[in-house]
């Protein structure tokens, strides 16, 4: 209703070609209320344009009014399959301007957490893509792996989802007994189920026709666009924040960044299923140097943070998380800016999506990992 | 139930303490790129501070030459806007600030702008410079009303188009529950605490 | 690192003879046994629920005397970011066993939990000096009526009653 | 009174209305209650391949949920969008669902009675029949005046008429072996000459495999209904009984054709060594040839089944490809090669005669020589024959070539447009 007419009947009187198709809010491939409206010849996409926000809970004016202490689980609402990663992005900005030392031990654990909830967003993300393109069942078996990471988080902050894990100055909770066991049993089943993934998909030529060449954006398109985390990768710049500003302890860890070639569905693909296996490396890393030690470093009782402001930024499942904290020396922030890395990248959707099919559309909004929690906030 | 009367509340309430006293953030000398800066547009960089990354304050009309400038430049290299974002400051005598994070590939270096807007002034946009701040753009637009000049689409982008109001600010309530838009659409029924809320339909 | 995609004739002759497709088939007719089975028949057979897991809130009373542990000291409403917790105290006053005196003392008048707005992040029973709000393992709380989402003490120390299915 | 007894009991009567009610009542009956019990199997099997239980709730193992959903779908609210052709979107479904079941006339479940007629022109029958069942879709689509419907018709109008095509020509191959569109006179030449024509045309079976999946819409072509693009594609606005009858005829649709490539393909009802029984135990032999049958159908359908819950799914123009220039050139190589080794076989090798029957005239392969060679030469130059055809013909498709695929398929994208601006 509020959107621009698409003009379907402007162009022409007697053969009109176009027709406008809205895709959404409730449509089951657009990944939450996500509207797409589709400006069609034939079945082909001449035109479309995003319409979020169904899910605007203006969470930046919430965290305004909240002590920093109380803000953390808002974020876990955010991106809500990748709580661990939002988390760790708010605490460390506020630990940034506070100037708060976390002790390694807890940045170890720290590490752990974000890697397998990277992996788990991962999977939710192969899952959904794969049924999005019609491979039902590899959605159950991604599901499946994911259930086996959710039962850490479980275990571990006693919430699957809204995590709400980490404390301001280190953890809250310390390992609990049969932590290690479990995430290296997790570890050592992990890449076989990944190579069945890839058994399935990575040769079978249906899915390499839906997603070769499909939804092609360069390395100077995507800088362009702001695009940022595995669609970046995907495309060939070689740019990770866990690489290029280290946070915790990722600068003494051993891993390698994924890239693709080509930046189609395919290389964003290739470049996901690889992180996964860079991520298990690194949690395998972290488990074997883990520090006996304290969790929490030295927090004020009343967190205030000098009047200042800071931006950092993490790596999330998604993309570059920022988070943009200003602070007027009182327990309040003053602001607080979330760079939503999912609603940066559906940017890009309209450039890639002009000129394929309708069914591509709905394969480039699985490439491109959203999560409608964090593109409307 | 506990329901909330509706009063709007803007400004927290524990401001009363005082605030902790900090340090001046030293002003940047010898960046090169500042230089650069100042030499090219010599009344474009009213500040120049060093936070967590160096800060500079750009003056309304030369942002979108300043941005120009920072991607093209061989030594800046600024080719990637990380994030477009607005702040409220009411009791200025601009009440608005454009942020804008930059950040070069090449050298793996941020930089923070800020332009300060007045109240009904409009900004140029950087659009044109890296295509990534449209919707960017239309967020700072939805939410604090800052209008972008030569913008392609500047439209609402979270809120519905006719929306009242730009939320961020912070003279925009908090509590907003009933108001002409959600009366127009919504078909809200009010709250009553000793009402039976079945969930089914009735 | 590049990850990249091989073409070689091994692949063109794996196309030709479908192996690509027999390849993922094979896949999943292996995960076909029963004993594979991922299912929890969940009212049947309960899940296992982490031991730290936020669920249900519960106000704990002294197991000796069977007195509330509340002390009203109000911490939780204050650490609770949805202001959800309404404690309502009361100063009386009571005889002190120790010294045999008199004393006045504030003490729980009433204590109401709005489960339907917690985001069950726990911060309340993080701040509880007595242990006394505790979020639990219970995790059914569906319920029929809107208001009944607001806990009263009375529903917090007894727990509410959920239907128990068993097929 | 009399009348009425003679109309009952005329001899033409019992023979062309009684007999044949009663045979299609008892016909319908076993018919719906398998496809009923199909879609159990479709949950079932997909929920074991996807490491699940499936429906466990209704009856012991969840046996009783066919009998629940229908109930549930009587129930339901019949739903018809205010601005459609009432009459066209009710009558729709009917057309679809007719058309299934008519089919189900004429294939030979078995030996005998089992068998309800045999026409002499019975592939043709099912193939005329089958294409108007596409109507019905057709016609729903868009009769149900909303977009994503149409678009599901559409597509499901040109995925037929590309399908059918290569369904027919597919079936030409075994046909020139039986020498008859007969589905019964088909199974007794493959029983005579104790072979299945599997074994002399295997590419004829694959392509009728694949063509038969997308006939019947399910995946990797099941673009008419693809739920993540198209909702559910051309019985989007559809609900209660009328979605049923969909369901209904889409599931009646995969048992057809999975009875006809058993029938032309596999066999039919007839198992080696299983003819002894005949001479002495008729009826024994009538169930168990339908015992066979059924059993042949059903590891097609789990063929089916399979392949929905392993592969992804087709875009459109790959589904036009794959038909037109993949699967039709295919047969029709098929044709050709097959005419050529029956002529050798025939007239220089002299390995074949032309014999004369109950249904009429076949081609029979005597000797073991002769089965020797026309199996040799089925799988040993016709395979390679038609792969080299084919890839001759798509040398620079996207099967060979991927990076000739990206350069072709990059979109054309437009260098300005005045509707949103950049971006």
């Amino acid at each position: 209703m509020y959107q621009r007419d698409l003009g379907a009947t402007e162009k022409g009187s007697p053969g009109i070609r176009e027709m406008v198709l809205n895709m959404g809010p409730q449509h089951p491939a657009t990944h939450g209320v996500l509207r797409i409206i589709l400006k069609l010849d034939g079945e082909t996409v001449v035109d479309l344009d995003c319409d979020i926000g169904y899910l605007h809970r203006g969470v930046e004016k919430i965290c305004e009014n909240r002590p920093y202490t109380h803000i953390e689980p808002y974020f876990d609402r955010l991106d809500y399959v990748a709580g661990v990663s939002n988390n760790l992005a708010y605490i460390e900005a506020v630990e940034k301007l506070a100037g708060i030392e976390v002790p390694p031990r807890a940045q170890y654990i720290r590490v752990i957490l974000t890697e397998l909830q990277r992996i788990a967003s991962h999977l939710l993300w192969l899952g959904t893509h794969a049924m999005d393109i019609g491979a039902v069942t590899i959605f159950l078996y991604a599901f499946r792996e994911r259930e086996e990471v959710l039962n850490i988080f479980e275990n571990y902050f006693g919430a699957r989802l809204t995590t709400n894990a980490l404390r301001i100055g280190g953890l809250f909770y310390d390992t609990y007994p049969g932590f290690e066991e479990q995430v290296r049993a997790f570890c050592r089943i992990f890449p076989e189920r990944l190579n069945e993934y890839e058994t399935i998909l990575n040769e079978n030529r249906i899915w390499l026709g839906r997603t070769v060449g499909v939804g092609v954006l360069t390395a100077e398109e995507a800088k362009d666009l702001s695009v940022t985390g595995p669609v970046l990768r995907g495309s060939g710049v070689k740019w990770d924040i866990r690489k290029a500003f280290p946070y915790e302890v990722y600068d003494e860890l051993d891993w390698e960044v994924p890239v693709g070639e080509n930046g189609d569905t395919y290389d964003r693909y290739l470049v996901r299923m690889e992180e996964m296996r860079q991520s298990r490396h690194i949690i395998l890393q972290a488990l074997d140097r883990l520090p006996q030690g304290p969790i929490l470093g030295k927090v004020p009782k009343m967190i205030r943070p000098p009047a200042g402001e800071v931006y950092h930024s993490i790596e999330s499942p998604k993309g570059e998380l920022g988070v943009y904290l200003v602070s007027n020396g009182t327990s309040f922030p003053e602001r607080l800016r979330i760079r939503p890395p999912s609603q940066i990248n559906l940017q890009a959707l309209r450039k890639m999506a002009i000129g394929h099919m309708v069914a591509d559309v709905i394969a480039l909004i699985g490439s491109i990992d959203i999560v409608l929690g964090e593109v409307d906030r | 139930m506990t329901d909330k009367p509706e009063k709007p509340k803007s400004a927290p309430k524990v401001s009363a303490k005082k605030p902790v006293a900090s340090s001046e953030p030293p002003p940047i000398t010898d960046d090169p790129i500042v230089d650069r800066l100042r030499q090219q547009f010599p009344e474009a960089v009213l500040e120049a501070i060093q936070l967590d990354w160096p800060t500079l304050r750009i003056a309304r009309d030369y942002i979108l030459r300043v941005c120009r400038f920072l991607r093209d430049d061989a030594e800046a290299q600024f080719d990637f806007l990380t994030d477009l974002t607005g702040r409220h400051i009411p009791d200025a005598e601009k009440p608005f600030q454009v942020i804008y994070h930059l950040y070069s590939f090449p050298r793996n270096a941020r930089l923070r702008l800020k332009v300060d807007v007045g109240q009904d002034e409009a900004i140029p946009s950087v659009v044109e410079v890296w295509s990534g701040a449209n919707w960017m753009e239309r967020e700072v637009y939805d939410l604090f009303g800052i209008r972008f000049e030569n913008h392609p689409d500047l439209r609402r982008l979270l809120l519905p188009e006719d929306w009242e109001g730009h939320p961020l600010r912070k003279d925009y309530p908090l509590l907003f529950r009933y108001n002409r838009w959600t009366q127009e659409h919504l078909n809200m029924i009010p709250f009553d605490p000793e009402g039976e809320y079945t969930g089914k339909f009735e | 690192m590049v990850a990249h995609r091989r073409r070689n004739w091994k692949q063109a002759i794996s196309r030709f003879l479908l192996l690509d497709l027999i390849k993922g088939m094979i896949v999943t007719f292996k995960w076909q046994a029963p004993s594979k089975c991922y299912t929890v028949q969940y009212p049947k057979v309960r899940p296992r629920i982490g031991e730290r897991f936020r669920g249900a809130p519960r106000l704990n009373r002294d197991p000796e005397t069977g007195e509330s542990l509340c002390i009203a000291c109000n911490l939780c409403a204050v650490a609770c970011p949805e202001n959800l917790i309404t404690v309502t105290e009361e100063v009386r006053e009571y005889l002190d066993e120790a010294s045999g005196k008199v004393k006045k003392k504030r003490f729980l008048a009433d204590y109401l939990y709005d489960t339907s707005r917690c985001m069950f992040c726990g911060y309340c029973q993080d701040v509880c000096p007595t242990y006394a709000i505790e979020l639990t393992q219970e995790f059914e709380l569906a319920i029929y009526r809107r208001k009944d989402f607001a806990w009263t003490w009375e529903m917090l120390e007894n727990g509410i009653d959920q239907p128990v299915y068993t097929r | 009174m009399e009348l009425v007894e003679r109309i009952i009991s005329n001899p033409v009567m019992m023979e062309y209305v009684w007999k044949p009610l009663v045979v299609i009542l008892i016909l319908l009956f076993i018919v719906l209650t398998l496809v009923a019990y199909l879609v159990y199997a479709e949950r079932k099997v997909s929920a074991f391949i996807q490491a699940r239980l499936g429906p466990m709730r209704v009856g012991p193992y969840g046996l009783l949920q066919p009998l629940a959903d229908l109930i549930k779908l009587l129930l339901k609210e019949d739903l018809i969008p205010a601005e459609g052709d009432r009459a066209i979107f009710k009558f729709a479904p009917i057309m679809s669902v007719v058309c299934a079941l008519v089919v189900l006339a004429v294939i030979p479940f078995g030996w005998g009675v089992a068998t309800i007629t045999d026409i002499n022109i019975g592939l043709l029958f099912i193939l005329s029949v089958s294409s108007v069942g596409i109507l019905g879709i057709i016609l729903g689509g868009w009769a149900s005046n909303s977009k994503y419907p149409l678009l599901g018709a559409l597509r499901s109008s040109a995925q037929m008429v590309s399908y059918e095509v290569a369904m027919a020509l597919a079936l030409v191959g075994p046909l020139m072996f039986a020498k008859s569109l007969s589905m019964t006179a088909i199974v007794e030449a493959q029983r005579a000459d104790h072979i299945w024509y599997l074994l002399y045309q295997p590419v004829a079976f694959l392509i009728f495999l694949v063509a038969g999946v997308a006939e019947t819409n399910r995946t990797p072509f099941d673009l008419p209904e693809a739920e993540a693009e198209l909702v559910a594609g051309f019985h989007t606005e559809y609900s209660g009984f009328r979605w049923s009858l969909y369901f209904l005829a889409e599931y009646t649709n995969m048992l057809i054709s999975s009875a006809i490539a058993v029938t032309v393909f596999l066999g039919g009802w007839s198992f080696p060594l299983l003819d002894r029984l005949r001479p002495e135990h008729p009826g024994l032999f009538t169930l168990l040839s339908i015992l066979v049958f059924a059993v042949k159908v059903f590891v097609l359908i789990y063929i089916f089944m399979w392949f929905r819950w392993t592969f992804p799914r087709y875009r459109y123009d790959q589904l036009m490809d794959l038909g037109w220039k993949w699967m039709i050139p295919a047969t029709l190589a098929n044709i050709l090669i097959t005419g050529a080794i029956i002529m050798i076989g025939q007239e220089t090798l002299g390995l074949t005669k032309v014999t004369g029957g109950e249904y009429g005239e076949r081609l029979v392969v005597p000797g073991l020589a002769g089965k020797a060679y026309f199996i040799g030469m089925a799988w040993l130059v016709l395979v390679p024959l038609t792969w080299i055809i084919l890839a001759i013909i798509n040398r620079r498709s996207y099967d060979f070539n991927l990076r000739a695929q990206r350069q072709i398929r990059l979109p054309e994208r437009p260098a300005t447009d005045d509707v949103f601006g950049k971006v």
